[in-house]
Parts: C-alpha cells; structure tokens; sequence
C-alpha cells in the first residue's frame, strides 16, 4: 500500500504543468472554445511528440510502457488547465477498447498509429435517438459482397472534426451488436458542431450509407459490448481525473479570491462560511482522486472494476455538482462573469457530471457489481 | 388560515395569462439572453400593461395605481416571472424605486417620475454595487460633491442589470463625510444620457446582456435629484432594499420547469419504450421538487401575509429568499440529471432535450443565492435577528 | 390565502403553551419515558377535560368542530414540550378512520366516546412480519356464528397498554382487507412493549383467537384500505406537526447554548458554523410547518390531498435527519448527554422520520398522485 | 502508487481475525455498552494481546514492541475498530501516551510507565478538556500549584471517557502564569487512585459508560509525575494529539456495517417476495455508501503514506477525519431508512433488524464529528493550513 506519486508520476505532473503553464493560459483557452474545432491542437501534437498520448500503451507496440493510473496524472493536469484535447476519447476510450477487441490486422494497426501518436481515433456510440453511450443503437450495419455498408447518426461524438477514426457502435439486421472502424473521411461521413457547455467539441455525425471494408468491423456481440464497456471504463476514469484538475482549479481560484477581497473590513476567507466551503471542496477533491487512482491502478491490474469505475463516478457526480455552486459561492457576482476563469471550470464540470455514464447508469452498474 | 386566491385574483390571473399568451413573441425565452430585440420588446409590452391599468395596479390611485389587493399583486409577481419578467427592467420602477419616491421623493420628485413610470414608458437601472462594495454595500465609494448648482458624480457601479437600456439610474453614492461608513450617503436620481456616463457590458455565462460596469466621470446630476434628506441614503436604500425582497416570486420559474419536467417525464419513452417518469430517480427528484416548491411558494406567500397582517419582519424574506434560490438551483441540477448527457447541449441544438431548456435554467439559476443580498448575508439575519445570535 | 394563525388557532398555542409549561418540565418527560406505560396520563386526561382532543370533531356529535389545522397547532405545542400522549393515535388516525367507514352503530359509539374524551383508540396495523402499517398483514380475521375472530400478532402498536379499543387490519381467509375494533380487554389479548428510541411508547400485541362480535368488522375490502389511508394521512400530519415543534425545541436550545457558550473568547453562535446551521433549521423548520398547515387545511377541505401529505412527509423526512445532526453539532458534547435535553427532541426527531410511512413508501405515493 | 496490503500484513490480518473470533464473547458489542463485564474483558484481552506481542507491536524492541512496520499496525487499527474496540482504553496508552512517554519522559518515567501498558495491564484516561474548555483547549483552568515536594492539583475535567475503570490519567493543567493562555501548562501522569480525585459517570445518548466529570481536589502529585518540560505543556499535548488522529480507522466500522447492510438488503424479502435489494433507494444507498467507504479508507491511508515516506502534513488527518466522521453519519441514517420504521426499535427487541444494529449505531455516530476535534475544527485547519486562507 502506497499512494504517494511514483517517480514517474511526478515527472509527468511536473513537466505536464510547465508545459501547460508556458502554452496554455485562460485567453487560449477562450479562443479554443470559439474555435471551429474546439480543441488546442498545438498542444495536442506538442503531446503527441512528447509521447504523452501513448504514455499507457505497451512498450512492444511502441508506447509508453505506463499504466492508465499515470495518464490521469496528466489528465489531471489537463482539468486543472481546461485543456481541450482528446486525450479522453483516444488515449482512454479509443485505446482500451482496441486492447479489448480480438486481435486483427486492422486493430494491430490503429494501435500502432494510437502508439505512434498519429491519429485522433474518438468514439461514437450514443445514436441520435437513444439517451447515452450505452444504449442500444439503432444505426444500422449491413454486411455486402465488398465489406459492409453502415447508416444512422450519431450524437455527442467528441472532437469528430479532427478524427482520422470513428469507432462506431452498430446493430446488424439479426439485433447483434457491433463496432466498426469508419475512416472519418470515408464518403458519406458529414458532421455538425453541437452547441455545449463543457469543454469538449461534440458533434453530430451521420452515416449516409457509409461503405467500409469487411476487415472495419472489429467486433460483434457480446464481445464488442465487453470491449466498448472496457473503453468506456478507461475513458470514464481519464475523464474523471481531468474533472478532478477542474476542482483543483475551482479551489485555487476560490483560495485566491477569498484570500485578498475584502468585505466588512475582513479577508472574506476569514469567515467560515467562506472557508469552510473552501475546506469542504478540498476534502471532496481529495477523496475524487483517490478513488480515481485506485481504480485506475486496478484496471492497470486487469482486475475486474466495474464496481470501483462505476461507484467512482457516482461519487464524483453526486460531489461535483456541489463544488460547483460552492465555487459560484466563494466568489459571488465576478465568477458568474466570463472574463473570471472560474466559469471555464465549473461548465467543464457540471458536464463532466452528465457525461460518462449518468448517475442513474453507472448506479445500476455498480449495484450489480455489489450483487444486489 | 386559508390556502387559496380569492376568487377574483384568480380571475385575474385567467385573464393576464390569455392577454400575456397572446402578447409573448415565440423568440422570448426571457430577460437575460442574447437578442436584441428583448428591451424594446419589454417597453412595448409594459405600456400595454399600462393601458389596462396593470402594470402599477398596486400603486395607489393619485399616483397612477388602482390600489390592487396584495394578492393580486402577488398574481402578477408570478405570472410575469414564470413567463422571464417580459417587464424587463420596469418590474423595478413600480416594485421599489415608484414606491421609494412616493415615501422619500418630494410632490415634484412625485409628478415627474412616477407619471411615466405608470405609463410604462421609461426604463431604471440600479446603481448600487460596487466592485469594493457588494455584500458590505456601505463600504461604496462613488462621490457626489457639490458644484456650480449641481452634484458632481465620480466613480464607479457594477452589477447594474439594464444599464445598457435605461434611461433613469438610481444612484447610492456618497455625499458627505460620516462617522460610520453608512453615513454621508444619498439617493441621488440619475438620468442615463448625462454626459460622463459610460457603460460597459460584462459578458456572463448567462449570455452577454446581464450586466454592466457604469463609470461616472464628473456627471453633473442636478440638486433637484436627490431623493430623500441628504447623508441619509442609507436609510432610502434600506427601504428600498425591502420592497425589493418582497417582489420576488422566484417559486414561479421553478413551476414552470416542474411542469415541463413532469411532462417530459411521462412523454419521453427509453428504447424499451418504458417512460422517464418510471425511472426511480426521476419519480423521487420530481416528488422533492414538487414539495418544496409548495414550501417555497407557502413561504413568499408568508410575507404577503404578514404584510397584510400588519406583522412584517425582516426574517421572513431572508428565509423565503434563501430558501427559493436554493430551489431553483437544484431544479436545474436534477433537471439535468434527469434529461441525460445531452443535458449539456444548449438552446437551438437539436438533440438538446426539452431545447435546452434545463441547461438554460442551470446557468440562470448561479447567481440566484448570491443576487438580492447573498444567502450568506440572509443567514446572518435569520440568525441575529431571528434567533437573536450575537453578530 | 391567509397564512397568520386565526385567533382560534393562536387560543390554542398560548392555551397550550402556558399549560405545558406548567405541567411538564423537561425532567417529567424523563420520568415518563422511564414509567411503564410511557405516557403522560394526567396530561392527556387535562387534555380531554379541556376538549383538546375532541377539538376536531365535529360538534354535532359533541366534538369542538375545529379543523385538522387547528389541532396541528396543538401537536406542535406537544412536540415543543416532547410530550408523550395518544393524540396522534387518537384524535389522529381513529378520529378519521372513524369518519372516513360506513357509519354503524358501533362506528358512531365509538366516535361519540372519542368527542366525550374517555376513550383511547389506537391502530394495530403493522404485523409483526410486515415492513409498515400499509404492508398487508398476515392477521387473520375468521368469521364464526357469533362473529367473528382474530389471531395474529401485531407490531409498532402505539399506547396500547393505556388504550380501551384498537383497530386492527386483518386479512380474510379470502385476501380481503378488514378492519376489527377490538377491545383492549378481550380475553386473548397480550401486549409487551418494545424498546425505542422515540417518543411514542410502542407495543407488540397479540391476538390470541380473540373473539368479537359481528358488528366490531367495521369495514372491508378496499373501503377498510381506504379508510385506514385516512386514518394515516391524518395521523402522519399531525405527527409531522409534533415534529416540527421537536425541531422548535432544537433551535431553541441550539440558540440558547450558542448564545452563552463561549470558546476562543467569542460567543460560539457568533461563528457562521454555528450561526448559520441553525438559520438553515429555521428555514427548513418554517418550511414544514407551512406544508403541514396547507395540507392540514386541504384535509379538511375534504380535498384530495395525498401527494401533500407524502410530499409533505417525504419533505419533512429528509430535512429533520440533517437537523438532528446539526442540533447536535451546534451543542458538541453537552448535547450528547442524557442531563441535557437536546436527546429528548432528536431522539424523537429521528424516530418520526422512520415512521407515518418512510421515505420510500411516501415517495411512491407521491408520485402516484403527481401522474408519474 | 500500489493499493495492496503488503502479503505480510494480510497474512496477519488473517491471524489476529481468527484470534479475535475465538476471544470476543457472544455478549461483546462494543465498547460503549451498558455492561459491567466489558473492562475486565478489555484489560484479559490485552494482556493476550500483549503475550503475542499484538498490543504494542508499533513500539521500538527496547520499549516492548516489535518495530511493526505502518500497514501491520493499519490491521490492527481496523480489526480492532471494526469489532468495537475489545481493547478499551489500551488503545490509547499504546497509540499516543506510550508514544509521548518515549518522546518527551524521562528514562525513569519511560521503565516505570512503558512496562505495564506493553503488558497490557494497565489502563489510562485523557484528562484534557474542561466545562470551559473543549475546542478551545488552551483555555483550560484546572491548577497544579506547588506543594511540599509535590503538584496540588485542584480543578475539573469533563468528557473523559474510562475515567471510572482507569488506572491512570493524562492530565493537561496549568502549573504556572503565562502571556497567552497555551503558555504555563504542563503534562502530569495522575494516579487515578490519589486521595481528591471524584469521578462522577454522565450518562449519555450512547449509554451510562461513555464519559465522566473527573473532579480534582488537593490532589497531591508527585514532581516526577511530570512529562516534558514545566509550562510546555501545550507542545506536548499537540504531539499527542497529532497520534491520536492519525490512529483513528473509523472506515473500519462502515465497512462492518456496510457489509451486514449488504447481507441483509440481499436475504430480506418483502411480503411480495421480492428482496430488499431491488428497492431503487436501496441500490443507490449502498452504492453511495460503498463509493464513500473507499474514499475514507484511502483518505486514511493517505496519512500513513505520507508518514511512510516522511511527508506527512497537518491537513490529511483533517480531511480523513472530517470524510469520515461524516460517513458514519450517513450510514447511520441511510442504513435506519434502509431496515425502515422497525429501525427504531432496539437491540434486544425481537422486532429489531438487525437486532438494533443500525440504530445502535446512529446513537453511536452523533459524537463522531464533535470527538477527536470538532469537524468545524478540522475545517478551520484544512482552510488555514491547506489553503492558506486568513484566520
């Protein structure tokens, strides 16, 4: 039992925050969110040269040789600079879902570009009409002569617009599940911006009967259900401990700002109620991290989690959504305000809390995994 | 005890409900959103209300009111805010700053601001805070010093919701030198197109048009402005601070979300065709939801009570206020849990559920417990002066 | 809309008021929670002379002709001074059971002794096996050439050891629901008392093939459940009403000792810990009564009012737990000790939230009644 | 970061288990019970603690222990905590006074004292707070004046639990003047059985046995009864009370209950047959509470990392208390929602589920955020210390 940061570990906060100190200030992040694409690409491609995007991949494959409990110490880093990058989508969902899948010549070859940091691969699951990631879709995979031909739409896509690859999930004509590799730029692929609160560009992607080659599919039934479930669990947990960078933020600022104003002729931090709010959003900060650094050195194990990933993010839930109107609360009027940082975070965040599985979703999860 | 209208508020509020469904452009959603028809739109729709002599029905009738019955003012209050106050920044004038001048303003005062206040044709800011001074508003600083047959204003409001479109400001500033730092000041009435004036928006996440910073750069406001004695504006804003808490029927909003909520809840099927409204959590948050808003509708009901009782105190609102804030708050916060992940998609996105309207409502609901007098501030007067606490 | 206290109802709170505190100091209720019956007799006996617990009957079978409200005001009084007397029982559940069956000759016997004021009439409904009193009991009702007779255990029974008459659920040997007023004294009666932490002492009875004649059956099928609905919605209001004057209790006490108490030199209320938990008891206090006097009020309107009563419930239910903790939390120790009398109110406080239907029930029908 | 036991700790986890089945009697369910049998059998289970080298394993060798390494002695704290505490007052002879004794006594007072609480013969009491003093504990009056060759000590202290069963007490008092009111206190060790001393029970929520008035009248002290230097009394009892919170594994007992919580959700069927385990409230309660009882057992652990690795910090433990204090509370009354009206009832009651567990528990809860330093406390210390906020 050790939950201090290992070596690596606070090598990689470390030089995750100088590096974000010198490139990324709050006016960035203002002008990424504005931007057609929504994310820092600069910043991305910086990472990717770093090697920080491959950081948990397998060392045979060219990756980092770390574990997804490392990566969300850079993620953390990232929440804490309301980075926009998808880190989330490729490093967590793209990569542990291709880790679950039976090995093919295709996925041996997306991993690759995942190791080699040259491909933004993001998920689409959640269909237009359905209510999240895990509900069943109705878009449509037909097998033909030359491969298969898929059709349907797709919601809350993050970062299609600079994705080389969508992982799309499908239903066949006999009700099996599937998941298919769709090159972004395949014909028939067209995508709109959906207007959000978070951080993270999302869109809607539709499929006009998109032709892909037989070898796209990368799997079916049961077996893509596990690996989406995989890839949703890295990507939940990646995304929770960007979330937890966000109430680090929150936090700071709040410190901050509670430290120098003044009202009654006192530091407004001096009066309890001020202070512990303050002290409430740490101890629940806290306890959000730990629990992410568990779960994701249990799923570094390759131990079983959905408990652990499930109760996680029900708890991050439940306390986010608090920090957030505490936060607004420490700072009154100005946090309301756009030119305050405080708003970058506490949006991130409140849509953290949607995403990812919902409270009423990842309950049931874990209360299965309990054995109720 | 009784818990219902009389009968003829109840047909009133029929009637203003056919008149506003009728008057309600499809576009508006509410006061604080970016489209620039919103002001010129309150103005229109405020001199009808005039016409029909309801806009300042509580006023009495030398001042252009019909002297309405508290509880169809209260019929008003709630209309007008679960509709997105379609009066704009006039349910000021006839709430506080009318009554203000009627209790602090001379005959003069009276004739010439009240008269177009009750015609719907003019349009009030309120310049109180400051960036120094919010909670602690005594701390503020704008001075007004005498010159040639004038004040000379200099300094500095914020949070001054409407600045951009009034044409009047009400001005807490500072006169005159005091022991105590709520002495020395005055109510002064500022008109918008001074010279020195300058406005500028600051952008929130409720959209671009909330607020404003105002600067005043040797504004020369006439003596003839002031409202109420000189040096004693502190105790002007206070009454006007009451009237303020009073008008605030933040239950209303929370009504119209719930029915919305209730019906999505039953409309809105899963892909196993089952409806939201079996989801447990859904049946359980709308259950909470629906209690308190009776509580937070029972408690601003309790004010207007003891008003018309005779038996008004300064705990009742704080307790009203900080309840109903709260409220709308969560609202937004289980209304987003219950709509889903696309929760987050904004108004005018198409796969936003209920158009985004939960989203709209969270962001909205933010400042709730910090506007009117935060729910820190409010708690400290439950406490002190209701449980008689030591400051 | 008129949310003052008429005069009637003020009558009653300073009639009341002046009444307890004379006659019951905080070390009687001790003595009465030690005693066998766990009841104050004489108090309830006062009660009765004075008409209070006739006060909503009607008055032409000798009630006061008050409403549900106007007692609601006296239960708070009650729940003020934590006395412990069969009102809720009584002048709650039996009084509107009463009203709400098929009048008889035996129903109108034993409404006419409650508006004398010489009967206590308490519901037996929970079994010993159930969960609440709405789960159906496995008692049995047999019927028999002379009548009819029960056998069956009973749980939760409130002041049966003082009580002349208990009504009784019971199921037929076909399913159906019934309900039998039993007398206390019948041969085959037995009763023991539980130990609990609340107020209100609480019996195991048991039914040990008592005998009753035909015309004890006061209601079956679905009018006995109908009629026991309004017994407990009856019953849950005005044990929300002593509640609520529990909570009263508490902030008095939280604001006498955070008025005194002194640490660091300060008066500990002066701290917004301390100051502003119990501004929030106030708040949430003021709130509940409100509820209990418009639901009181539709009640007896004869309006359909279950989703005020259980919302009511499930309202109260949720924000008393927080102020027990916080009543506690304003005394620190001194709280915690028997000597003090904090214990007297949150004991109790705790206890009502467990019953008059839980959380889960309430919520239920709740959201029956909002269309859900 | 590795989140295992180390094989050895879990391998004497399984053996101070099984030593603990055989040794705790039917009867046993907790410290704080209305029992007369429940001293004799803390002070026989410690000597047998003490006979396996269990009692003081934390100890350095020299003073009777076995230099046990950080997570052998977290087992120890949690089997010990999650069965009630079977040591009794032990606990704190070995987790802070022995400990303070080796820091700040003499080599006399450490062969003198040490001894006997390795062997587990011996029982103390704390005697710190005072009626005037819990919080804010520097404020305590209680006096030790010079006598012939010896301290008089004359005062009163409060809350001081085992105080009737007690051998010995730690006793915080004021031996000489000083500028601030931390200044002039000294650390006495009083023998329990001094001519002066009155012990008088207070009864509590939890039972007659949780705490005592300790009354001190001309209580004659020996100098070499004094630990630490004369008038830095203050310094001393900040250590002490520095190990007392990091001993604390009050995610122990949640787990203990959670666990029985579980077990009872899944093997309890409504009269439909369906089991307890499919109520949604039910589902959502146990996930809440399990999430949680993670975070407190890593929020615990936190600490002894952090002294592991010689990085510890004031702000940990408060945070760790504060979590957890909490999440007994919760548990308390999700678990009393949970088992339903019936949870009222207690143990003993045929009635009771879980013969009164959950209720027995949410008494026991109420003091968790009020002992140990209060949670208002904690919060002070992680908002100054943490975060550097202004007192």
């Amino acid at each position: 039992m050790d939950l201090m940061l290992s070596d690596t570990q606070e090598m990689i906060r470390d030089g995750a925050r100088r590096f974000l100190a010198d490139s990324l200030d709050a006016d960035t992040v203002r002008e990424v969110e504005a931007s057609a694409d929504g994310v820092h690409a600069e910043i991305w491609a910086q990472m990717a040269e770093l090697g920080w995007t491959a950081l948990a991949l397998p060392d045979d494959i060219g990756g980092g040789g770390a574990g997804l409990a490392d990566l969300c110490v850079l993620a953390e880093e990232l929440g804490r600079a309301a980075a926009s990058t998808p880190l989330v989508a490729t490093a967590g969902f793209a990569a542990a879902f291709l880790r679950a899948v039976e090995p093919t010549a295709a996925t041996r070859d997306l991993l690759s570009r995942l190791a080699a940091s040259d491909a933004v691969i993001t998920p689409a699951l959640a269909d237009v009409v359905g209510r999240d990631e895990r509900s069943a879709p109705s878009s449509v995979l037909t097998e033909t002569d030359a491969g298969a031909t898929i059709a349907g739409a797709k919601a809350m896509v993050p970062y299609a617009s600079v994705a080389q690859v969508l992982l799309v999930s499908l239903t066949t004509p006999d009700g099996e599940a599937a998941v298919v590799a769709v090159d972004r730029d395949a014909a028939g692929v067209s995508w709109a911006r959906h207007g959000a609160t978070g951080g993270d560009p999302l869109f809607h992607v539709e499929f006009d009967n998109v032709d892909v080659p037989a070898d796209a599919v990368l799997a079916r039934g049961p077996a893509a259900q596990r690996a989406i479930d995989a890839g949703l669990d890295a990507a939940t947990i990646l995304a929770t401990a960007e979330a937890v960078g966000c109430c680090e933020a929150m936090i700071r600022l709040g410190s901050e700002y509670a430290s120098n104003r003044q009202q009654f002729g006192r530091v407004i931090g001096s009066y309890q109620a001020v202070a512990h709010r303050l002290a409430d959003m740490r101890i629940n900060t806290d306890a959000c991290r730990l629990l992410v650094a568990e779960t994701a050195w249990l799923l570094d194990q390759g131990r079983e989690a959905t408990l652990e990933v499930a109760g996680t993010k029900v708890f991050a839930n439940e306390v986010m959504v608090d920090m957030v109107h505490a936060a607004h609360t420490v700072h009154g009027a100005i946090g309301y305000t756009t030119e305050y940082d405080l708003q970058l975070y506490t949006r991130r965040a409140r849509a953290f809390c949607l995403s990812h599985g919902d409270t009423d979703a990842q309950t049931e999860r874990a209360a299965v995994a309990l054995g109720l | 005890m009784e818990f219902e209208f009389p009968a003829e508020a109840e047909r009133f509020r029929a009637e203003l409900r056919a008149f506003m469904d009728a008057e309600l452009p499809e576009w508006w959603k509410g006061l604080f959103h970016d489209d620039d028809r919103i002001y010129p739109f309150t103005r229109e729709f405020c001199m009808k209300l005039a016409e029909r002599d309801w806009l300042t029905m509580s006023w009495p009738v030398e001042h252009g009111g019909v002297d309405a019955d508290v509880w169809s003012q209260m019929v008003v209050r709630e209309e007008m805010w679960a509709a997105g106050e379609p009066r704009g920044p006039q349910y000021m004038s006839l709430n506080y700053i009318g009554p203000m001048l009627m209790e602090f303003g001379t005959a003069d005062q009276q004739e010439r601001f009240l008269k177009p206040m009750a015609a719907g044709e003019v349009m009030w800011c309120q310049g109180f805070s400051e960036p120094e001074a919010g909670s602690d508003l005594a701390a503020l600083s704008t001075k007004a010093t005498d010159a040639d047959g004038c004040f000379l204003v200099n300094g500095q409001k914020i949070w001054t919701s409407y600045a951009t479109a009034a044409d009047w400001c009400l001005l807490l500033c500072r006169t005159d030198p005091g022991e105590r730092k709520h002495q020395g000041l005055s109510m002064l009435l500022v008109d918008m197109n001074t010279p020195g004036i300058t406005v500028r928006p600051i952008d929130s996440m409720g959209g671009p048009k909330e607020f404003n910073e105002v600067f005043f750069d040797d504004v020369e406001v006439p003596y003839d402005c002031l409202v109420g004695p000189r040096g004693d504006g502190w105790r002007v804003a206070m009454s006007t601070l009451a009237h303020e808490r009073v008008g605030a029927a933040l239950h209303a909003r929370v009504k119209v979300l719930l029915d919305a909520l209730i019906e999505y809840a039953i409309t809105t099927k899963d892909e196993n065709g089952q409806p939201l409204a079996m989801r447990p959590s859904v049946r359980s948050g709308l259950v909470r939801l629906q209690a308190r808003y009776r509580a937070a509708r029972l408690l601003c009901y309790r004010i207007v009570s003891a008003m018309a009782a005779g038996d008004a105190n300064d705990v009742d609102p704080a307790v009203s206020k900080v309840f109903s804030s709260e409220l709308n708050i969560l609202i937004g916060n289980i209304g987003l849990d219950m709509v889903g992940a696309r929760g987050q998609l904004t108004t005018g996105d198409g796969c936003a559920p209920l158009d985004g309207l939960m989203n709209d409502h969270w962001v909205h609901s933010i400042p709730q417990p910090i506007a009117m007098g935060t729910n820190e501030i409010q708690r400290n007067i439950i406490a002190q002066r209701g449980l008689g606490l030591p400051r």
